[in-house]
């Protein structure tokens, strides 16, 4: 059994406008010391299944189901004080924006020694030493005199960085990091990024990584796993997401960006419409009103949901086209539109 | 792509501006020093071109976008529009004008009134210009509606009933509504999704095509920044560290500091990351209120040496329409400091 | 800092002088209006059947037939310079501030006014913490299990607080607990604090309840408002995944944003208490300022109701200043900006 | 052409129709004020605030018939339901009955249940219009401050505390001898209920503009605010008709709550004597004559319960607008 | 005589007990009791215009202040109708007029002392009469001394021109002798003596306005605290010599007085006994009413007394068409007397239903009623036909003023506009502060004219109960001036002449005769419609012991009280 295992982990949202089905069905797995990458655009469940495996969702109004298993433990079932007790010291979580997920009134300094002294029974001085330890850690400038400072006193990268302090203040063998550099700059980006290798292998965590930044993912993942409408529509080994993708979802991501590292093209190429509604997902396919192939798969697309099938070692792909069709669109006409023009 | 004219005069020309904030610490509003947003840029802007300004968060894009539109009031500098200046000029004269230069906002969630319908917000433009159309305001919106790509019969909608993508573009509409010469664009695509993102940049450019326009785009995403300018500015806090056209720039970036930048983008391609050599910037961008002597990048920089400290740069042409602001380029033949340090 | 608050304090007083001068023409040029004259004034504060001289002599002796201006100035200078006092049988100098003599019992004002002071500060300081605790505990709890019958009752009863009129409220408590049942002691009780502690609270218990009943509705709901804002922040996802209890989320996390803005409805309720719980001194009869300002403006004796309403803005001003002041300490952020 | 993704073309190509496929769905025409209203109709408990309120409403309009229906004469004196020596109602509870529905009133006799329906119309008046003023003041001057900042929003802040510090009692006390019998077109009564909403609107407006100022102040960061001055909007555009709406929803909540207070203010100066004049019943003026017979339940219950009621009905209805109107409440 | 023995009210009392009972200190001794010690606590729900002798104008005040000072003469302690007559006090005797009735002589008793251990000469005295002319430096107090004695021209106070001798109008000639000289013939002065304003004030410690704040004791009790607004307290004087006094049995040691009590509570704690006496004596609140008068046990302990108080209401001729005395009697003929009683309380709270203007209390009263209606219900018919006669046949409309802080006036006001409305007569109703009620509005002649002031509620209480002490400040139309009046509405030259008669008759039947002939006038003036001769509903205080009721006082006498 893998360090993390997720199986079918659907988490619902009963709203006023209906039922919404966030994450519906997702399955991966993750040892330690290696690292998933998750993307998909805005709003496809990549937060929602971090949430839901911190236990974060426990005692809202979120419909959980599914396994979710962690060093041999089960935590959907699990009590939500065991769930809790596991949160900060066995699995930790690096969010989005630091800004607006740090505390306004307390300091930098405070949220790190709280957050140490829920798992550790050390006395103030103690858990302060280990904060700064800390800040230094992540190469925070000072770290004995910027302690005390309050997070708007920091730098973005600066914020960033006192977030991955404080979540990697109990040594968590779980770390999740939901878009932490997406309100970065490049610059620093590249910092933070370098940091977490660095800490992941130091500490032989298990790093899930949750982005909309292909580069970002190519840049740290072992695997990678494509969310789409709160499902998992590809998933497996980086290099082959990343040179044999085989759903046209992903095929549009890698369209819609412009590269540095190949040639300007005259245009990009970008995926029709809009993102779906999780309330109302389009029957069948999610993908199938944005999908230029929809039609080929003879009207399947719109009435059955495809299955997560396996095409090459540990590569799954979610499509209603056959692994030769997707393999020969790829070759023939999507990778040629990439990489020259 | 229309082609820029570079030979005519500048539509738009940017001369020494400056933009200093006063800080002012604790309740007692005293003035303990300025925020130099923006520290003596010149630049010009040519009938039918792009002009990309790429830079770290908070070196100064928007405040530059904001002051060109006088949206903010320049501290020093002049800000030259189809040469009439109008640095100085007053709100009531500027007016008439403002239907030739326009701003498409970076946020389309809060650059949008969510009390206003989508008819209301394109059609501001009329109401407020006082400009009379042919077959009424709703027709002429409706029109520039579609010609965003938006249905419309959105008209009596309410901004939040669209996404992301689709409200940048009723921000576009809005400001293409007067059909104005100059667009500055602060960040069009940067809050919207990456399938989305390139639908805005795509429509961006067919509008210029088709519109004849002059685009000022802002952004700190240097790939999107290539695929859209014909020249970029590369900014670092407050100053033109370097402006080329793009070609130049992103083959032979002359700055350390482009170079970091550059080198920092994240490739979509796992095996990129190990044979690529990262440069690694240490240190986070300093304070514009406290800006490193000299050369504002030496603190960052590996190549500084003492001169970096001491004498700053001038923005200087290397090679045609190529400029940057540096003691020590890279990628260059030769450069008199390189050469002065050379030798000492 | 010091500048600052001096610049407030300045501010303050330009505002002071308007708040005095506003009094002050309601009492001279509002009459004149209806027609009165300075006999008219003068005979507000003579004994029934005096004489016109009598009446004249008081006019005199009161100032009145002095332009409003001339009075004012008068009223102003006291204040800043003191002011000499004939009492008949002798002179006597009243020492800065001097806010004149009651024009019906002779009295000094300013002792009076500092006299005061402890019975209405002890009654706003209880209630205070009453109302704060309570109605913050009731916006939590109405917060957190919104839609529930919980908050639909606390809600209704803390507005039960505000709809029923302090006169009624504070008159049957007394009837109850005072003469019924004998837990509280009567009316008009109120020992100093300095005195005995005990018996003070004793005292002021009724009150403290009576009064908190009345606030702490808007507090509980000022509360409720911040807490469904401030529990759908970032900061307390965070808190909860570094694996915090959920109670300490809430008070630590939650609460203490939520807080800060009800700081500034406090020092305003707070220093408009300190000027005076007007009908909760007169109902139980609690020798405090607001008891003073009543029984001022009933029998419109002037030089006390300038005292009285100097001294209530004054507190409100200084409330509202030291706000500000604890707004920056208390929310880092203010500071910069 | 068989390019498989958008295909390179012009800006039509963009389509509405594509562009919208996806979202057809979910993105159907509903305004916020549509959603709020959705929210606020399953909102039972909010319902029924604004179901009473209306109920108010109606029974402040049709008094006159409700009254001669189930009650009598409001200012009729009844001596024969008062017992002569006590001067208090006959019988248990105030005389209650079918005969006088809430009982009647010591002394002079008259109906209860006839005074508060009576007295409706002028309660809701003053409490509707008299926030209406202190509405339009707050917000005005709260914008204005808030927008403005400076020097402005200094002095605007200063005329608040001035505002707040000043001694109501001595305004009401003062002005009530001053107060002719005619004017502006009123007479009597009339002239008195404008003049105690301009008194009470004028002064409950700070606590309103404080709350204005600090929403304006973070509105005007917004960034349509820059996009409207960029198109050459005047301020006053830029405050009317970009920032004041974005404003309803924080305004709407708080007058909800802004109103039972003011009902209650009018009690507290009919309280001191310069409320209505006598023998119009409002409810402020039965609450304050009712409190000298404390004695009895019924004479200062069913006045308190009524303004309770409003109260209530309007904070509940309150609450629910604003719970209607956040958008993370879902 | 002189140097008797304390008054033992024990056993003078007659009828009296300690058995609870309606009207039990009415005409008896109630709880009689010579026990000494203890201490009385009183309250008093607003405050003293003033404690100093000179300045000071209540009832109450009078009553009360005979614990620290002693007048010339006094009323008559104790219970039933000999509570009206005056006994001499400081004096020995009562006052002995010259044959022209313009000087009178007062000698006082040996013996006596202040506070302070000096004694009390007939300077002393006189130096009180003088010192309390200065109306500047005391404003509130009387001014009939002001009026009736002969001040010399340049005198303007003792303070003001203390070199001045004011002999003419006050001297001792000796320690024990005062001399008043009039300037005109007055019969009353045994009553006018009674006033505070003789009571002695020792020259040296003599501090004008400041006075109040200490007054030297001259009575039984001497101030130990005074905190202006909220409290005082009163300890035994011992330098009184009860050997001088035979009226104050002196009996508790101790008096604490709360002030500005609110008023509902302070019923209550009347009820409850953590209060004992209820300082103003005007009887107790409608809320207190309700319990009191259907609880047989609570009632017990009441006294209902008729005082020489009349509440009525002024109509005022000045205002058109109310100068038709048509109009005037057309308001008369249409008032409901029962309501208007109704609205004062009724006839226990309230009052006996008045026909004319002196209540029965004055000496020589005589009740008649021109305006006798059916059931005292208003007569409407009546009514129109005077109506008719002032050429208003379909009423008209007026305005009609009361204190707003009078629960009572603005009943009385909606009872007088639902009755006058059956006639055509229409009323506007209008509540002013109590305390600017008769300076700035309904005693303001600008201000009734000017808003057209019709009808205005009025009260009035005699300063000593004969025809001049109640009548005079009232019916008198040359008191009238342009503001402050208490006189709203009696401008009739006959009433005034009438009113010279009476006071310069010597004789006291044809005196009272005089006055019931200007109470007539009055009525038939038709400008003061007389609601009701008041009664208060006094609660008789746990644990004190002597209460009586006392007709010159029109409250339980002070002095008599004790503590069990
Ligand atoms: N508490 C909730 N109640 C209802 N819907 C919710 C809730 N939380 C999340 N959702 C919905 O679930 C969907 C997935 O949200 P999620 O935050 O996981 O997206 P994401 O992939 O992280 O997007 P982003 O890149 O914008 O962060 C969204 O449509 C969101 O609106
Ligand atoms: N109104 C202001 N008052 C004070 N300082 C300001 C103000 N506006 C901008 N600044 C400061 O000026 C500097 C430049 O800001 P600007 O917004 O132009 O940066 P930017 O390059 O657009 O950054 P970003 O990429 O984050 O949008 C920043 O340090 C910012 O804090
Ligand atoms: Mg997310
Ligand atoms: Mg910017």
């Amino acid at each position: 059994m893998s360090f993390l295992e997720v199986k079918d982990l659907k988490i619902h949202f009963p709203t006023d406008d209906g039922l919404v089905k966030s994450v519906d069905g997702l399955t991966f797995d993750l040892e330690r010391g290696k690292t998933l990458g998750i993307v998909g655009e805005s709003g496809s469940g990549k937060s929602v299944t971090s949430l839901g495996i911190l236990g974060l969702h426990k005692g809202g109004r979120a419909h959980l189901s599914g396994e979710i298993w962690l060093d041999g433990e089960e935590l959907i079932g699990a009590s939500a004080e065991h769930v809790r007790g596991l949160r900060g010291k066995k699995m930790a979580m690096i969010f989005q924006d630091p800004l607006s997920s740090m505390h306004p009134y307390y300091t930098v300094g405070q949220q790190i020694i709280e957050a140490y002294r829920i798992h550790n029974d050390v006395s103030k001085q103690v858990a302060r030493k280990h904060a700064i330890d800390m800040l230094g850690r992540v190469g925070i400038p000072e770290p004995a005199r910027r302690v005390d400072s309050y997070p708007h006193e920091f730098s973005g990268g600066m914020r960033q960085r006192a977030m991955i302090a404080m979540a990697l203040s109990c040594d968590p063998e779980l770390l999740i990091a939901d878009e932490p550099t997406t309100a970065l700059d490049v610059t620093v980006q590249a910092q933070i990024l370098d940091l977490m290798v660095d800490l992941q292998r130091e500490f032989n965590s298990a790093l899930i990584i949750i982005t909309h930044d292909l580069g970002v993912v190519a840049e740290l993942s072992d695997d990678i796993l494509v969310m789409y409408a709160g499902k998992c529509i590809e998933y497996g080994p980086a290099d082959s997401i990343f040179y044999r993708p085989e759903h046209p979802y992903t095929w549009g991501l890698l369209g819609s960006m412009p590269r540095l590292d190949r040639e300007p093209t005259e245009r990009l190429l970008p995926i029709k419409g809009s993102p779906p509604s999780l309330i109302n997902v389009p029957p069948g396919c999610a993908f199938h009103p944005r999908c230029p192939y929809a039609e080929r798969t003879q009207g399947k697309a719109n009435t059955e949901v495809p299955a997560l099938a396996e095409t090459e070692g540990g590569h799954l792909v979610r499509c209603h086209m056959s692994r030769d069709e997707r393999r020969g669109l790829w070759e023939n006409e999507i990778k040629p539109v990439l990489e020259t023009q | 792509m229309s082609e820029p004219n570079y030979a005519s005069e500048p539509l738009l020309s940017v001369q020494d501006m400056e933009k200093h904030f006063p800080v002012t610490k604790g309740l007692l509003k005293r003035q303990v020093g300025a925020v130099k947003a923006v520290d003596g840029i010149s630049f010009d802007v040519f009938k039918g071109e792009t002009l990309g300004l790429v830079g770290e968060s908070g070196c100064g894009k928007s405040t530059t976008g904001r002051l060109v539109t006088r949206l903010l009031e320049p501290t020093a500098g002049k800000v030259v529009f189809e040469g009439q200046d109008i640095t100085h000029m007053s709100q009531g004269r500027l007016r008439p004008l403002r239907r030739d230069m326009q701003m498409i906002f970076q946020d389309p969630y809060s650059s949008l009134n969510p009390r206003h319908t989508v008819g209301a917000i394109v059609g501001a433009p009329f109401r407020i210009q006082g400009v009379q159309t042919e077959n009424g305001v709703k027709k002429a919106v409706q029109d520039i509606l579609s010609l965003v790509g938006l249905n419309p019969e959105h008209y009596n909608r309410y901004p939040h009933e669209f996404s992301g993508g689709q409200r940048q573009r009723i921000g576009i509409a809005r400001t293409l509504a007067l059909k104005p010469k100059l667009i500055i664009a602060d960040e069009p695509v940067s809050a919207l999704d990456v399938s989305i993102q390139a639908q805005v940049v795509n429509l961006l450019e067919d509008l210029q095509n088709e519109l004849d326009l002059t685009y000022v785009v802002i952004a700190h995403d240097l790939s999107v920044v290539r695929h859209i300018s014909d020249r970029v500015a590369v900014m670092y806090l407050g100053k033109i560290v370097e402006i080329a056209d793009r070609k130049r720039l992103y083959s032979s970036p002359m700055h350390p500091y482009t170079n970091a930048l550059l080198s920092a983008v994240p490739v979509p391609d796992p095996k990129a990351r190990k044979g690529r050599e990262r440069i690694r910037l240490v240190g986070d961008v300093p304070s514009p209120l406290n800006p490193p002597p000299a050369c504002r990048f030496h603190t960052r920089c590996w190549k500084a040496q003492e001169i970096c400290k001491t004498v700053e740069p001038p923005l200087g042409e290397v090679a045609s329409g190529h400029r940057v602001a540096c003691h020590f380029p890279e990628n260059a033949v030769e450069t008199p400091a390189a050469a002065a340090a050379e030798q000492s | 800092m010091l500048t600052y608050i001096i610049r407030r304090l300045i501010g303050a007083l330009a505002m002071l002088m308007v708040v005095s001068m506003v009094t002050f023409g309601i009492f001279f040029v509002v009459p004149q209006w209806a027609g009165a004259t300075p006999e008219a004034l003068a005979s507000r504060y003579v004994g029934r059947a005096a004489t016109p001289e009598t009446v004249h002599l008081v006019a005199e002796r009161l100032g009145f037939y002095d332009p409003v201006v001339v009075q004012y100035g008068r009223f102003v200078k006291g204040v800043f310079t003191g002011a000499e006092y004939d009492y008949g049988a002798g002179v006597e100098q009243c020492p800065a501030p001097c806010f004149g003599y009651s024009f019906i019992s002779g009295q000094p004002v300013w002792p009076d006014l500092v006299d005061r002071m402890p019975v209405t500060f002890s009654l706003a300081i209880g209630a205070a913490i009453l109302w704060v605790l309570g109605g913050v505990a009731i916006g939590v709890l109405s917060a957190l299990r919104r839609g529930s019958f919980f908050d639909r009752l606390s809600m209704g009863t803390a507005l039960a607080g505000v709809s029923l009129p302090i006169f009624f409220t504070g008159m049957v408590s007394l009837v109850i607990f005072s003469y019924g049942l004998g837990w509280t002691p009567p009316g008009g009780a109120y020992t100093p604090l300095a005195e005995n502690p005990a018996l003070w609270a004793y005292d002021l218990l009724l009150p403290w309840i009576t009064l908190a009943f009345l606030f702490a509705a808007t507090y509980a709901r000022l509360t409720r408002a911040g807490m469904l804002e401030t529990m759908g922040e970032d900061y307390i996802r965070t808190a909860r995944a570094k694996g915090l209890r959920e109670r300490e989320v809430i008070v630590k996390h939650g609460l203490r944003a939520a807080l800060t803005p009800i700081l500034t409805l406090f020092g305003i309720d707070f220093g408009l208490l300190i000027g005076g719980a007007v009908l909760t001194e007169t109902t139980y009869t609690l020798p405090g300022l607001g008891q003073y300002a009543i029984l001022a403006i009933r029998n419109q004796d002037l030089p006390q109701v300038m005292g009285v309403v100097l001294v209530a803005a004054l507190f409100v001003v200084v409330a509202s200043l030291i706000v500000d002041l604890l707004y920056a300490v208390v929310d880092p952020r203010v500071r910069l900006s | 052409m068989t390019a498989p993704l958008d295909v390179p073309g012009s800006a039509a190509e963009a389509q509405p129709e594509s562009v919208l496929a996806g979202a057809g769905k979910d993105i159907q025409g509903r305004s916020l004020t549509r959603i709020a209203w959705m929210r606020l109709r399953r909102d039972k408990v909010a319902l029924g605030g604004g179901v009473i309120v209306v109920l108010l409403i109606l029974v402040a309009i049709f008094s006159g018939p409700i009254i001669s229906v189930f009650g009598h004469d409001p200012l009729e004196f009844h001596q024969e339901a008062i017992d002569q020596s006590t001067l208090l109602p006959q019988g248990s509870f105030g005389n209650m009955g079918s005969e006088y529905l809430l009982g009647v009133e010591p002394v002079n006799g008259r109906d209860i249940f006839s005074r508060i329906v009576a007295g409706a119309w002028i309660s809701l008046l003053i409490g509707f219009l008299a926030t209406l003023v202190s509405v339009v003041i707050g917000t005005v001057l709260g914008v204005v401050a808030g927008y403005f900042g400076g020097w402005v929003d200094q002095v605007i802040g200063r005329i608040m505390d001035v505002f707040l510090a000043f001694p109501l009692l001595v305004f009401a006390i003062a002005l009530a001898g001053v107060v002719p019998d005619k004017g502006f077109g009123l007479e009597g009564n009339g002239l008195r209920i404008a003049m105690l909403i301009f008194i009470i609107g004028f002064f409950s407006w700070p606590s309103i503009g404080r709350i204005v100022r600090g929403q304006t102040l973070s509105l005007r960061e917004r960034e349509f605010v820059d996009a409207a001055r960029s198109l050459g909007a005047r301020h006053g555009y830029i405050l009317f008709r970009e920032v004041l709406p974005n404003l309803l929803a924080p305004i709407l909540v708080y007058a909800t709550l802004l109103i039972p207070t003011n009902i209650l203010f009018e009690a507290s100066l009919s309280f001191l004597g310069v409320g209505i004049n006598p023998p119009t019943p409002t409810w402020g003026g039965m609450l304050s004559e009712a409190v000298r017979f404390y004695t009895l339940p019924h004479f200062v219950l069913f006045p308190g319960l009524a303004i309770f009621i409003t109260v209530l009905a309007f904070n509940l209805f309150g609450d629910g607008l604003r719970d209607a109107f956040d958008p993370r409440a879902h | 005589g002189g140097g008797g023995t304390p008054q033992q009210p024990a056993q003078s009392a007659s009828g009296g007990g300690a058995q609870p009972a309606f009207n039990a200190a009415l005409t008896g001794v109630y709880n009689p009791s010579t026990k000494k010690g203890g201490t009385i606590k009183a309250a008093h729900s607003s405050d003293w215009d003033s404690l100093d002798p000179a300045d000071t104008y209540y009832g109450y005040s009078f009553n009360f202040g005979r614990l620290y000072w002693r007048t010339l003469t006094t009323y008559k302690t104790g219970p039933g109708p000999d509570g009206n007559q005056v006994v001499p006090d400081l004096a020995e005797g009562l006052g002995q007029p010259s044959p022209d009735g313009k000087t009178w002589t007062y000698k006082i008793r040996s013996g006596l002392k202040f506070e302070d251990g000096t004694p009390i000469t007939a300077k002393d005295v006189a130096y009180a009469v003088a010192r309390s002319y200065d109306k500047e430096t005391f404003p509130h107090g009387p001014s009939y001394l002001n009026e009736l004695l002969a001040w010399p021209k340049d005198f303007k106070g003792v303070y003001k021109t203390p070199d001045v001798d004011y002999k003419s109008a006050v001297e001792a000639t000796d320690d024990t002798t005062v001399v008043f000289h009039l300037v005109k013939p007055f019969s009353s002065m045994d009553y006018i003596v009674q006033l505070p304003m003789t009571a002695p004030v020792p020259k040296d410690k003599d501090t004008g306005a400041k006075y109040r704040e200490h007054v030297i004791s001259s009575g039984p009790y001497k101030f130990e605290t005074n905190e202006a607004g909220k409290r005082f307290t009163l300890v035994r004087n011992d330098q009184w010599d009860p050997a001088t006094d035979p009226n104050r049995p002196a009996l508790p040691d101790k008096w604490e007085v709360q002030l500005n009590v609110n008023a509902d509570d302070l019923d209550n704690q009347l009820m409850s006994g953590s209060i004992q006496l209820d300082i103003p004596g005007t009887g107790m609140q409608p809320a207190a009413l309700g319990k009191v008068l259907p609880d047989p046990a609570l009632k017990a302990r009441t006294d209902n007394p008729t005082i020489a108080r009349l509440w009525y209401v002024s109509v005022i001729p000045d205002t058109k068409p109310l100068d038709n005395i048509e109009c005037r009697k057309a308001v008369m003929w249409a008032a409901d007397r029962v309501a208007n009683q109704t609205a004062y309380g009724g006839p226990v709270a309230g009052g006996e239903i008045a026909t004319n203007v002196m209540p029965p209390a004055v000496v020589g009263q005589e009740k008649f009623d021109l305006y006798q209606t059916p059931e005292n219900k208003g007569d409407v018919e009546k009514a129109k036909q005077a109506l008719a006669a002032c050429g208003q046949p379909n009423g008209f409309e007026t305005t009609m003023t009361f204190r707003a802080d009078r629960p009572r006036e603005k009943a009385l006001a909606e009872a007088m506009q639902q009755a006058l409305s059956k006639a055509g007569i229409k009323l506007t109703l209008k509540g002013f502060p109590a305390s600017s009620y008769f300076s700035d509005y309904a005693g303001n002649v600008d201000y009734v004219k000017k808003n057209g002031i019709g009808l205005a509620t009025h009260g009035w209480g005699s300063d000593w109960p004969d025809g001049y002490g109640f009548m005079q400040a009232i019916v008198d139309s040359r008191t009238i001036r342009p503001a402050g009046n208490y006189n709203l509405s009696v401008k009739n030259a006959e009433v005034d002449k009438l009113v010279d008669q009476a006071a310069a008759e010597l004789d006291a039947t044809a005196r009272a005769k005089l006055w019931v002939d200007v109470d007539k006038k009055v009525m038939e003036d038709a400008s003061i419609l007389p609601v009701v001769w008041a009664k208060s509903l006094l609660m008789r205080g746990q644990g004190v012991t002597n209460l009586a009721y006392n007709e010159g006082q029109q409250m339980y006498d002070y002095v008599l009280l004790g503590a069990e």
